[in-house]
């Protein structure tokens, strides 16, 4: 390290942890500082952060381009609306639960389609929610088809002789805080490890990571596997949120969404993606203004930001965050 | 250096509380007292539009009227619109919005039921009148009044009723015995093909054939073939009204015409249907709300007013929100008060009269909802009768 | 029994004749652009509501409404492809899909905005069915089927012969040699583009009558019944589409008569991953055609 | 030991694609701590047998043999993380928007986690062995001169740089054996000399194995022990680097082809 980058850091203070303090701050007073309105926009944008979250994983980290979020998501709101509402059980087993379903059944859908390269990847991922809306539409004992599945009760804990239910927005802010912010660190986890490293160099270039002995085929369908985890317990915090699941749930929507959640936020970033996620909300809550207009706004900010914000907002964020860290 | 880190500190926080400040308080400031602050919560985007479009239109007309009248007891109607797009969580975000930011005291919506459904427990949450005027999944009543909900009330007909309906008028009148079904694949059609399956076998029909077509499906040859092969009399179809037309072409086209009827609901009976193919609907049978030819004054003012303003005729979806406009403003005319709690109560013992019938609420706030019945004769409705009946609630 | 069969058969190929043309714009653009086009069944829309609008605002025939609608279209179509898709040459898949789901947003959205959400009523065309070896026809379906092998056999011809075709060829093939040999890439999937969105529209058009009701929304449906085909055609391969469309239209048809109609919508996909598991490349070559 | 027995050992490998026989019963074998070449003009199935021995082709028959174990049929990334050989491609060089010693680190990864579930570990043990990832990366980095550019992204480097990057990445798992398919393809003569030191340091410090395909007659000619030179699929003739340049059949086969 030479002299002057010393000098340079003395002179310029490093703002992140202040700044990261504030943000924990903001984040936990929330529902205090906004109205219900802002607070429920943050529990939309918590619920869609997950699978984006593990799309990220899957787009961002490991290159392969999934529109399958919406498939999983789906399997993880009607595994825990079924659950709650026929057997009542605790909401963190319903969440457990629901993660591994959507694992389980994950597994035997990569390993197919992940023997397909781009386009026909897309399709086939596409293919997974059409095919889910049928099966949730057509299989009527168990899904209760297009009636759908409703009064989904307010999340219930179970804890040895201790119960309790947890009821109003401002609570649920909080669960869903605790569970986006868990998730968040489980996906930083798994980036920042060996294995983080691995999937970035499958994106980078298979051939290659498979030449240097990367189970490529392995690394794939495991990370397909996580990222469905990931939509999964999504899912489940959208059934409880909501408390209606349909077929409805399994829509091209969801998938778009959490794409443009991703790239918009700057994908292969955990960052950008709790960014992307806030972004999301804002920007769509924000067009409510203008409700004829909306949709065309809304299309105009995506070319917006695939002409001119080709790497999302990451690499804003990173300049940011640099710069208050005192770098150059 | 402390000292700047503070002082900054301070600078960030008071900037993030005065944003946060702002927003209460730019809700609180619009708070008038003489207006009644309506939210229309529908589609209004993407292709579910199609119906949210009528929705709206017929809402807008209704409040024009009332306050071009002077409003209710001189208190206007401040209608404020937001787009569910067709999806409960956009449908709840639309909710939210109205209530917190818009201040809305009473919420007309939405469309599609599972929209409906998400809504409610946001409405119960705020202590705001949810009317709902074109969903039809029968939970929403089931949980609503003593069944749960207070705060939602529905100005529409359940599907038990019509399935009911049309089942015996099929079987008696026209002595059907064989039976197609071809209806919508969502709750809606779904439901309205269960009720019918309940009372079928009391009129000894059978179902030969069972499909549900997918929202904006126009390719029905390879069904209506099926049908014309398996020889039923009537298709039972509770379909979209853009989907009705295309059925009927493709019927005329395969031959159907003149030998299998269409049963059930779809807006069988507007003039532009019956254009676009008079062989194949010749003979159909429906059970509606509201038909645009419904011969009464009011309905046929209404007609005629929304013609002419949005050049286009209007709709089944028109008709319902523009009545369920007027509702509201009956009972906030008997509440005497824009008070919310006030209306409820005044809309739970209300006698309205609708352009239809008398309309009045049981105690899943349900509307108790003239049915018409109509069967199209030589290209025009003609009306063989209305019926009112009480639902029958599962027990809990 | 076996006739119900070959009328299903009948039926099928009908269908499929309206998806084959919709589908070959689509699998063009993705030859030169390696995009797939999330707003192509928006220019179906476009020549829709453009023909809609010919007839019932400026009181124009039918047959003149076919070519107000694919002109409208093809405006459109130019306008979009000088500032998006031109652009898009050489860029991620990822971008490709964001920007045409914003192109389709967009154009979805301003129709409603400028007409109104509502559906509306197509009145023109040809519906009297006619009785052809004893299947019962509208006309205009026998009009979609001829102008559908019209189509074919044009584009077939001009792939092979004009320079057009030749160059579309070529930039499909390799994007890098283009610019050595002198071809203009943006300017081939301009073109490319402006073609696939008004062989959209015609078909839009063309099934607007049998088809009768007309909103803005009406091309997300179509957009989803071409993707799975145009994988199945191998993308890029004309004549592979126009098969591909032929099979997912007889393939529909047999399963909405024996097995039900709500599951036709997954038909496309579930035979297209079936197939991906068989043939990971495409149903009629290992290699894209063009 | 297994001293006397090759390190690699192929035998009677086919490959065909359609009526098109690629590569056609060829038999060869590469000795412990030896430099061996595969030559011959263009389209004689230099790289479908490389690509037949490494588990990235599948070939139709014959039999691999490395170390004494049958690797037959082993996939690209076992024959390299199990077998400890590894091979280099032509085009594809390095990852290109990661740094130098990135590269050099995903490289080795694999050979010190014992298992996929173990890579997902952010604990002591796993940063103890990154650590000692990069400490080797570095030492890698230093040999190749490369140390003042090791924190840029790799693509942002000049070719034969890359090619160096490369080549230390190949040496991170400690292996037994690498294949080099044209090594000094498209790279200045400077640069030459430095993978040409690189590699006999590689042979003769590390006791790696090498089989190398180079077009480039003069490298072959200064680092191979042996060439075996293939045409149209089929082994023409194999023997000293001096008696191969000589051999009438290989000028024939060079210019005739």
């Amino acid at each position: 390290m030479s002299l002057t980058e010393t000098a340079q850091q003395a002179r310029r203070r490093d703002y992140r942890i202040p700044l990261a303090a504030v943000l924990v701050v903001v984040a936990l007073a929330a529902p205090f500082i906004g109205s219900r309105y802002v607070t429920h926009s943050l529990i939309i944008a918590l619920i869609f952060m997950l699978p984006a979250h593990g799309l990220n994983l899957l787009v961002g980290y490991t290159g392969l381009l999934s529109l399958a979020q919406a498939a999983f998501f789906g399997i993880g709101a009607y595994t825990a609306g079924l659950l709650a509402v026929t057997y009542g059980t605790s909401f963190y087993v319903n969440l457990i639960a629901s993660g591994l379903v959507t694992g389980a059944i994950a597994l035997p859908l990569g390993i197919p389609a992940l023997r397909l390269r781009s386009t026909s990847f897309v399709m086939c991922t596409l293919g997974f929610v059409i095919i889910g809306q049928a099966i949730s539409k057509n299989w009527i004992s168990l899904t209760r088809g297009d009636m759908g599945l409703s009064g989904i009760p307010k999340p219930y804990f179970e804890l040895g002789p201790l119960s309790f239910t947890l009821s109003g927005t401002t609570n649920f802010y909080y669960l869903a805080l605790i569970i986006g912010a868990m998730a968040t660190l489980a996906a930083w986890a798994i980036v920042r490890s060996p294995a983080g490293r691995n999937m970035v160099a499958i994106r980078e270039n298979e051939i290659l990571a498979e030449s240097l002995g990367v189970p490529t085929w392995h690394y794939k369908l495991i990370v397909f596997m996580i990222s469905a985890v990931f939509a999964g317990v999504g899912g489940c915090l959208y059934a409880y949120y909501l408390s209606v699941v349909s077929p409805l749930t399994f829509q091209m929507y969801y998938s778009t969404t959490m794409l443009i959640i991703v790239l918009g936020g700057g994908a292969g970033m955990i960052s950008g993606t709790v960014f992307g996620s806030l972004l999301f909300v804002g920007l769509t809550e924000a067009l409510r203004i203008t409700p004829e207009l909306r949709m065309i706004a809304y299309g105009l900010c995506l070319l917006i930001l695939v002409f001119w914000f080709k790497n999302g907002f990451a690499p804003l964020i990173n300049r940011f965050w640099n710069a208050i860290g005192g770098a150059r | 250096m402390t000292h700047t880190i503070t002082r900054r500190m301070l600078c960030i926080s008071t900037a993030i509380l005065t944003i946060a400040g702002a927003v209460p308080l730019v809700t609180g400031a619009a708070q008038a007292a003489d207006s009644i602050k309506l939210g229309i919560v529908a589609p209004m985007s993407g292709p579910n539009a199609r119906y949210g479009a009528f929705s709206m239109r017929g809402a807008e007309l209704a409040v024009k009227d009332i306050n071009d009248a002077g409003g209710v007891d001189g208190m206007k109607i401040e209608l404020f619109n937001a787009d569910s797009q067709g999806t409960p969580v956009e449908g709840v975000s639309a909710t939210r919005r109205l209530i917190d930011q818009d201040g809305v005291d009473f919420i007309i919506g939405d469309v599609s039921s599972s929209v409906t459904l998400a809504m409610q427990p946001v409405a119960e949450d705020a202590e705001v009148l949810l009317l709902n005027a074109a969903s039809s999944n029968p939970k929403i009543t089931y949980q609503a009044g003593v069944g749960g909900f207070k705060w939602t009330y529905r100005n529409y007909p359940t599907d038990e009723n019509r399935a009911l309906i049309v089942a015996k008028y099929a079987a008696e009148q026209r002595s059907f015995t064989k039976f197609a079904v071809l209806s919508v694949d969502s709750d809606y059609g779904r439901s309205a093909i269960t009720f019918t399956k309940k009372y079928l076998p009391d009129f000894k029909g059978q179902i030969l054939s069972e499909d549900y077509y997918k929202e904006g499906e126009v390719d029905f040859r390879s069904v209506l073939a099926k049908i014309r092969d398996n020889g039923a009399q009537a298709i039972i179809m509770y379909g979209l009204a853009d989907t009705t037309p295309i059925v009927a072409r493709q019927m005329i086209e395969l031959g159907l015409a003149g030998k299998v009827t269409l049963i059930g609901n779809g807006e069988f009976n507007t003039e532009k249907t019956i254009k676009s193919a008079p062989s194949a609907l010749e003979g159909a049978v429906e059970a509606a709300a509201w038909l645009p030819a419904f011969d009464s004054p009011a309905s046929k003012a209404f007609v005629e007013k929304f013609t002419t303003t949005y050049k286009e005729a209007p709709n089944n979806h028109a008709y319902v929100h523009w009545d369920t406009v007027n509702l509201l403003a009956a009972a906030v005319k008997q509440a005497g008060s824009a008070d919310k709690e006030k209306v409820r109560d005044a809309l739970s013992k209300i006698k309205y009269k609708s352009p239809v019938g008398d309309v009045s609420f049981d105690d899943h706030n349900q509307a108790r909802l003239p049915m018409i019945l109509l069967q199209i004769e030589n290209g025009k409705p003609s009306i063989k009768g209305a019926y009112t009946a009480d639902i029958q609630y599962p027990a809990k | 029994m076996f006739s119900t069969v070959l009328e299903q058969f009948v039926n099928g190929i009908v269908t499929g004749s309206v998806y084959a043309i919709v589908a070959v714009g689509m699998t063009m653009i993705f030859g030169v652009l390696r995009a797939i086009n999330f707003a192509h069944g928006e220019y179906y829309m476009l020549g829709t509501f453009g023909a809609w609008f010919a007839i019932d605002y400026l009181g124009l025939s039918y047959e003149a409404s076919i070519v107000v609608g694919v002109l409208a279209t093809v405006v459109v179509a130019y306008v979009i492809g000088q500032l998006v898709m031109r652009r898009m040459v050489g860029a991620p898949a990822e971008s490709g899909v964001l920007a045409t789901l914003g192109i389709a947003l967009i154009l979805q959205n301003a129709i409603i905005f400028v007409f109104g959400g509502g559906y509306k009523f197509f009145a023109g065309g040809y519906i009297e069915p006619v009785s052809i070896l004893g299947f019962s026809l509208a006309q205009q379906r026998i009009l979609i089927l001829v102008v559908c092998l019209l189509v074919f056999v044009g584009l077939e011809l001009m792939v092979t012969y004009s320079r057009l075709g030749m160059a579309m060829r070529a930039v499909s093939q390799n994007v890098d040699c283009c610019g050595v040999v002198g071809i203009d890439v943006p300017q081939v999937v301009l073109r490319t583009f402006i073609l696939g969105a008004a062989l959209a529209a015609l078909s839009g058009v063309l099934t607007a009558p049998v088809n009768v009701s007309v909103y803005g929304g009406m091309g997300e449906l179509i957009t989803f019944k071409t993707l799975p085909i145009i994988i199945m055609g191998g993308l890029g391969n004309v004549r592979g589409t126009f098969f591909a469309a032929m099979i997912l239209g007889v393939a529909e048809s047999l399963v909405a008569t024996y097995v039900g109609l709500q599951f036709r919508d997954t038909v496309g996909f579930a035979t297209l991953i079936l197939m991906l598991m068989w043939r990971p490349h495409g149903l009629f070559s290992t290699q894209a055609r063009f | 030991m297994t001293g006397h027995l090759p390190i690699l050992e192929i035998k009677n490998l086919s490959k065909s694609y359609g009526a098109v026989k690629a590569v056609n019963d060829v038999s060869i074998h590469v000795d412990r701590g030896e430099i061996t070449g595969l030559i011959g003009p263009n389209g004689s199935g230099k790289s479908t047998f490389f690509d037949c021995s490494t588990g990235l082709a599948r070939p139709d028959t014959g039999k691999i043999v490395l170390d004494g174990q049958d690797i037959t049929g082993w996939s690209l990334n076992r024959i390299a993380r199990e077998g400890r050989m590894l091979r280099s491609f032509q085009k594809t060089v390095t990852f290109k928007a990661l740094d130098v010693e990135e590269n050099l680190v995903i490289a080795g990864q694999m050979f010190t986690f014992p298992s996929i579930a173990t890579t997902f570990g952010l604990g002591k043990m796993s940063r103890q062995r990154i650590q000692g990832l990069r400490e080797r990366a570095r030492d890698l980095i230093k040999m190749a001169g490369l140390w003042d550019v090791r924190h840029q992204p790799a693509g942002n480097l000049s070719g034969g740089q890359q090619k160096l990057i490369q080549f230390a990445s190949m040496l991170m798992p400690e292996p037994k054996l690498i294949l080099l398919d044209e090594p000094m393809a498209g790279i200045n003569p400077k640069i030459i000399e430095r993978v040409v030191d690189t590699i006999l340091y590689a042979n003769k410090s590390l006791g790696v194995s090498f089989l190398v395909i180079e077009h480039n007659i003069d490298v072959v000619t200064s680092i191979c022990q042996r060439v075996i030179v293939l045409d149209q699929g089929a082994k023409l003739v194999e023997g000293l680097p001096q008696d191969i340049i000589q051999d009438r059949r290989v000028r024939e086969a060079y210019l005739g082809g």
